[in-house]
């Protein structure tokens, strides 16, 4: 496997809504960041990959506007994933070990802001059985909570802690929405939002874009003290409607996680994308991951959602974490689809 | 040109009336809903899938073994829905279920009404609601209520 | 280091049509079911599985690879879903061919797909947004006023469009798959047909399809499995540049000439038109056949008509014959369009193309673009295992 | 067991409500045409003038600069094409043009409507002018202007006017 490593990485501000900012327009400042940061130029990329949705804003194609911000001319080799960047890194690490390139520029952004969120992920849905209810996003991730609660997973108490250290690790995180010290016993006293989910329980929604670049080994070693290297990564699907899997759990999570052979007591850091307090722990659990790991140090998704970047965002936050020397070893994991049908984990190590 | 000009702002909205192919297992399944019917579809490990799947989701064997189902179940793992979206389509709270139906041996999603939250359990017996013309399709189930309660629509 | 990639299965849709009745699982199951006997595998075998297709607004569905992975035998195994605009199909097969090439994986499916009839594909490709005017008319509309620059240029004869329109139909009816079956096209019949956006005719443009295709991809270690030659996958490469800036040359485009530049250099290939021996490439109007005969440095700068009308890119007696297929003016699904291209180039070098198959193809390149002529994804494929 | 005959294919009416929001420079061109002035930006990564002003310049990757500038309502045609088709909720009866106008002084060009009754007249290079809508009915909108009209000028030759703005670029650049 050929070495490769985050060697910079860039967010906008999360904002609840950035108005009328077009994509392309958010994206070129956190671009110029990123590449300032590795010393970098545009010119210099080898390759550029992008995850979004049409769906987010309403219009098709908005990864073709986008383009506009790389300053392609007169060409680039670019592609795109209609998925989170997560994966578009994943396509991007594909091609550095086919020995194409040495230095690629990944971003995903996502305007959900004009649009209603939770019934636009509505589509995402089976269309002849399920989509025509518009059973929203919301709505599943209850009905999740309420079954791994049922059967004694973890309670609604650990929820609202997972809650309260998210919010409190963002105080750290000048790009977290969500910040701030707040006790679970406090939260707990907040009525229900769609039971058993309280609205903290719940990921905010954000406007925002996300740009990191990842390097070679030696490019890296010169673009970066410290590079966060990445040992391993690997990404699992399941099937698709709620009831044909167990939503208490994250098989296919597990199911990377023992071809990454991740031993969950040696990780000083998870960043795991989790859009609702108790998707963490069922992540967690899934992880077998214990005191020793930090999660979340960023505040995680609770802290700052940009559907389409928050995956690659868990990737930045992890990198972050390597490059400050705070983690030797950090775990960076994404989903997508309904009640984490998919998932990706990735190792980043700092030596 | 100043810098006070207001900001322009419009509603849009963005859709369209798909018409959607259904292919052999879900056109039958559909159909079988205009009858109040349920029908399921038995895997190759004897497990019956509801709803009828045209291939298995583990093992992406196509399937054709349809059994009958009744026409009540309970309910799995549910949500309770306080404030209904527009797009749910319902007046007052409501909850959203995983329903097994008898003889199947995965639940589904689908609306349950009852008055409060309190009356929604794990193991609750609930009934379909059909619409008064049914035309072969999942809207034409308008909800679920709870077995105990006489059927209105 | 890296690992040699080959195709050793090819499915697609029984015959591309305006409606297919079935579901969208079924859609793809009947391309990736004949891939996957081409190959030789079941779905046990898969170790991954790539996904691509055109907006998501075609079908309604957000992301389908997420409700359709299942029905691919995806469950349990890693899915990405690919979306390049119109090119989709191309770089769908790039990327899951480096999947193989990477070393991580030794079998892929590779499925691409659009069921245009569920939608207005007008609408889908360009849904109002408040504030914008619609001057267009479809995708004929953005690409007719390129058609007419290039007819300046080249000076070409007013006919150039629709011969190449006739030689893609006669094409198409060596192909039961393709869509349309004219079997008695003729230079008149397409003249006479209804002029949509000034140049382009009715039968000068791609019709509006459901299908699927798809591809089942190995290490080169792991061909034994199929009955039939593999096609082992020579260069591949990928270009895009933004769709609008001044002077941008859109009869002409950069990224299309670079993205060829660097796939011949790769394939060790000089001369196109003499080393291949024929070409899939992604013509949806039929003027873009003399277009990219240029731009892909088959033809000079401005003679690129010059070999549709010595009849260079025929299957009856060309020397390069381009869309033996029937191309996507005969079908046009168009997140599959792209793949099909691929794929009919694999099948040309396999000898696997019946009726429209080239004599002793040996080498065939396939095209794909999208967006405003500003995202192209190209491979060229041999019956040797590249040196 | 008796099946059913399967049912063949389901409505889906799938429709979603979006707020758009004009982007500042968006803004200022609107709120411009409204007046009936015609603004563009001149980027700083290339010197060139694009119209209608987007936020980022797409050659070079730059944002662009809150200073707008105003053009004329006269240009030259790039390309076009005649549209036989009827556009959807359009007054304009086919067969009309659709062109790619180049105003003078810009380097981009957009897409309009050329109102002519010989389509025959209109070609690449050819001059053309703005037909605006009674001013009671300027709206928000491109679409302020009806559609172009042709000029009495002679044809611009493209090759040597894109030579001439490309100079002019430089020196800004």
């Amino acid at each position: 496997m050929r070495d490769v490593a985050v060697v910079s990485y860039a967010q906008s501000p999360a904002q609840r809504d950035t108005g009328g900012t077009t994509d392309v327009e958010m994206l070129v400042p956190v671009i110029d960041r990123a590449l300032a940061d590795a010393q970098l130029t545009r010119k210099e990329i080898d390759f550029i990959c992008s995850g979004s949705c049409d769906y987010l804003a309403g219009g098709a194609f908005s990864f073709v506007m986008a383009v506009d911000a790389l300053g392609a001319t007169p060409s680039a080799q670019e592609s795109h994933v209609e998925m989170d960047a997560a994966w578009a890194l994943y396509e991007a690490w594909l091609k550095f070990q086919c020995g194409e390139i040495d230095v690629a520029l990944i971003y995903g952004f996502g305007k959900s802001a004009p649009g209603d969120l939770p019934d636009v992920l509505s589509l995402q849905l089976d269309p002849y059985y399920t989509q025509p209810l518009w059973p929203d996003s919301i709505s599943l991730a209850a009905i999740q909570a309420q079954m791994a609660l049922a059967k004694g997973c973890f309670t609604e108490r650990d929820m609202a802690e997972v809650v309260a250290a998210s919010r409190r690790n963002a105080i750290h995180n000048p790009a977290a929405q969500l910040k701030g010290e707040f006790d679970a016993s406090d939260l707990l006293k907040e009525e229900t939002f769609v039971s058993p989910l309280r609205k903290h329980d719940c990921c905010p929604i954000t406007d925002g874009c996300s740009v990191l670049i990842l390097a070679s080994a030696e490019k890296a070693r010169a673009l970066c003290e410290r590079p966060a290297w990445l040992r391993g990564i690997n990404h699992r699907m399941e099937s698709h409607f709620l009831g044909t899997r167990d939503l208490t759990t994250s098989t296919s999570t597990m199911k990377a996680a023992g071809t990454l052979k991740l031993d969950g007591d040696k990780l000083d850091v998870a960043e795991l994308y989790a859009p609702f307090s108790h998707q963490q722990l069922i992540l967690q659990q899934s992880l077998k991951l214990t005191d020793n790991t930090r999660v979340n140090p960023s505040g995680g998704a609770l802290a700052g959602h940009v559907l389409m970047a928050a995956g690659l965002d868990r990737f930045g936050a992890a990198a972050r974490e390597i490059w400050s020397g705070r983690a030797d070893r950090a775990l960076a994991h994404a989903t997508s689809g309904p009640c984490l049908q998919q998932n990706m984990l990735a190792i980043l190590e700092g030596a | 040109m100043t810098a006070t000009e207001q900001r322009l702002e419009a509603e849009f909205e963005l859709g369209f009336t798909y018409s959607r192919s259904l292919g052999p297992v879900i056109g039958t399944c559909f159909a079988a809903f205009a009858q109040k019917r349920f029908l399921g579809m038995r895997r190759s490990d004897g497990s019956v899938l509801f709803p009828p799947l045209e291939y298995d989701p583990d093992t992406a064997e196509a399937l054709s073994e349809w059994v009958e189902l009744g026409s009540s179940g309970v309910v799995e793992g549910f949500c309770w829905v306080k404030q209904p979206r527009e797009k749910h389509g319902e007046l007052a709270p409501f909850a959203w279920a995983l329903i097994k139906l008898d003889g199947a041996d995965t639940p589904f999603l689908h609306k349950l009404r009852v008055g409060e939250e309190q009356s929604v359990h794990v193991g609750l017996r609930v009934k379909p609601v059909w619409v008064a013309e049914p035309l072969g399709d999942i809207t034409d189930i308008a909800a679920f209520v709870p077995a105990a309660e006489e059927l209105t629509s | 280091m890296t690992e040699q990639v080959a195709v050793i299965g090819v499915g697609q849709t029984a015959r591309y049509r305006s409606k297919l009745s079935v579901s969208l699982a079924g859609l793809v199951r009947e391309a990736a079911l004949e891939a996957l006997a081409d190959a030789g595998l079941g779905w046990q075998d898969i170790d991954a599985l790539v996904i691509g297709k055109a907006p998501d607004m075609f079908e309604g569905v957000v992301m389908p690879e997420i409700m359709l992975a299942e029905a691919l035998g995806g469950t349990g195994k890693p899915v990405i879903r690919v979306h390049t605009a119109g090119s989709v199909g191309g770089s769908t097969a790039i990327v899951a061919a480096q999947h193989i090439r990477s070393g991580q994986f030794d079998r892929v499916l590779t499925v691409c797909f659009e069921k245009q009839s569920e939608s207005n594909a007008q609408w889908a490709l360009s849904p109002s947004t408040p504030f914008r005017p619609h001057f267009n008319s479809g995708a004929g509309g953005m690409f007719a006023p390129v058609i007419r620059d290039y007819m300046r240029i080249s000076k070409a004869p007013e006919d150039i469009g629709c011969r190449v329109a006739v030689k893609d139909r006669q094409h198409a009816c060596r192909n039961p798959r393709a869509q349309l079956q004219l079997n008695d096209i003729s230079l008149e019949q397409v003249q006479d047909s209804p002029m949509l956006w000034e140049p382009v005719r009715f039968l000068e443009a791609c019709p509006s399809s459901d299908g699927a295709c798809a591809m089942v991809m190995v290490n080169g270690k792991h061909t034994g499995s199929s009955a039939n030659p593999p096609a082992w996958i020579h260069a591949t490469s990928m270009r895009s540049e933004p769709s609008f800036y001044p002077w941008r040359n859109e009869v002409d485009p950069a990224a299309g000439r670079d993205c060829a530049r660097e796939l011949y250099q790769k394939a060790g290939i000089r001369d196109p038109r003499k080393e291949l021996d024929c070409a899939e490439i992604y013509v949806p109007f039929s003027w873009f056949e003399p277009i990219w005969l240029e731009n892909l440095g088959f033809a000079e700068k401005g003679e690129g008509w010059k070999l549709t009308l010595d009849g260079a890119t025929h299957i009856d007696g060309g020397d390069i014959p381009w869309n033996c297929s029937g191309g996507v003016l005969s079908s046009n699904p168009i997140g599959a369009s792209g793949m099909i291209r691929f794929a009919e180039a694999a099948l040309q070098v396999r000898g696997m193309a019946g009726e429209h198959q080239v004599a002793n193809a040996r080498k065939a390149m396939g095209h794909a673009y999208g967006g405003h002529n500003q995202f192209f994804a190209m491979w060229i494929v041999g019956a040797d295992k590249p040196v | 067991m008796k099946l059913p005959e399967p049912r063949e294919a389901v409505d889906r009416p799938i429709y979603l409500r979006y707020r758009y929001r004009a982007s500042e420079q968006a803004n200022r061109f609107l709120h411009a045409i409204k007046k009936g002035k015609i603004l563009g930006v001149r980027s700083v990564g290339t010197g060139k003038v694009l119209v209608p002003p987007p936020g980022v310049c797409a050659e070079s990757g730059t944002l662009t600069p809150q200073d707008l500038i105003e053009l004329p309502d006269r240009g030259t045609v790039l390309s076009f094409t005649i549209v036989h088709l009827p556009i959807p909720n359009s007054r304009l009866k086919p067969p009309f043009v659709v062109a790619n106008i180049l105003l003078d002084g810009a380097d981009q060009a957009f897409s309009h409507i050329i109102s002519e009754t010989d389509l025959k007249r209109v070609l690449i290079g050819t001059r053309v002018r703005a037909h605006w809508k009674p001013e009671a009915e300027w709206d928000y909108g491109l679409e302020n202007i009806e559609y172009f009209v042709l000029t009495d000028e002679p044809a611009v030759d493209i090759e040597q006017h894109r030579a001439l703005r490309l100079e002019e670029a430089a020196r800004h650049a």
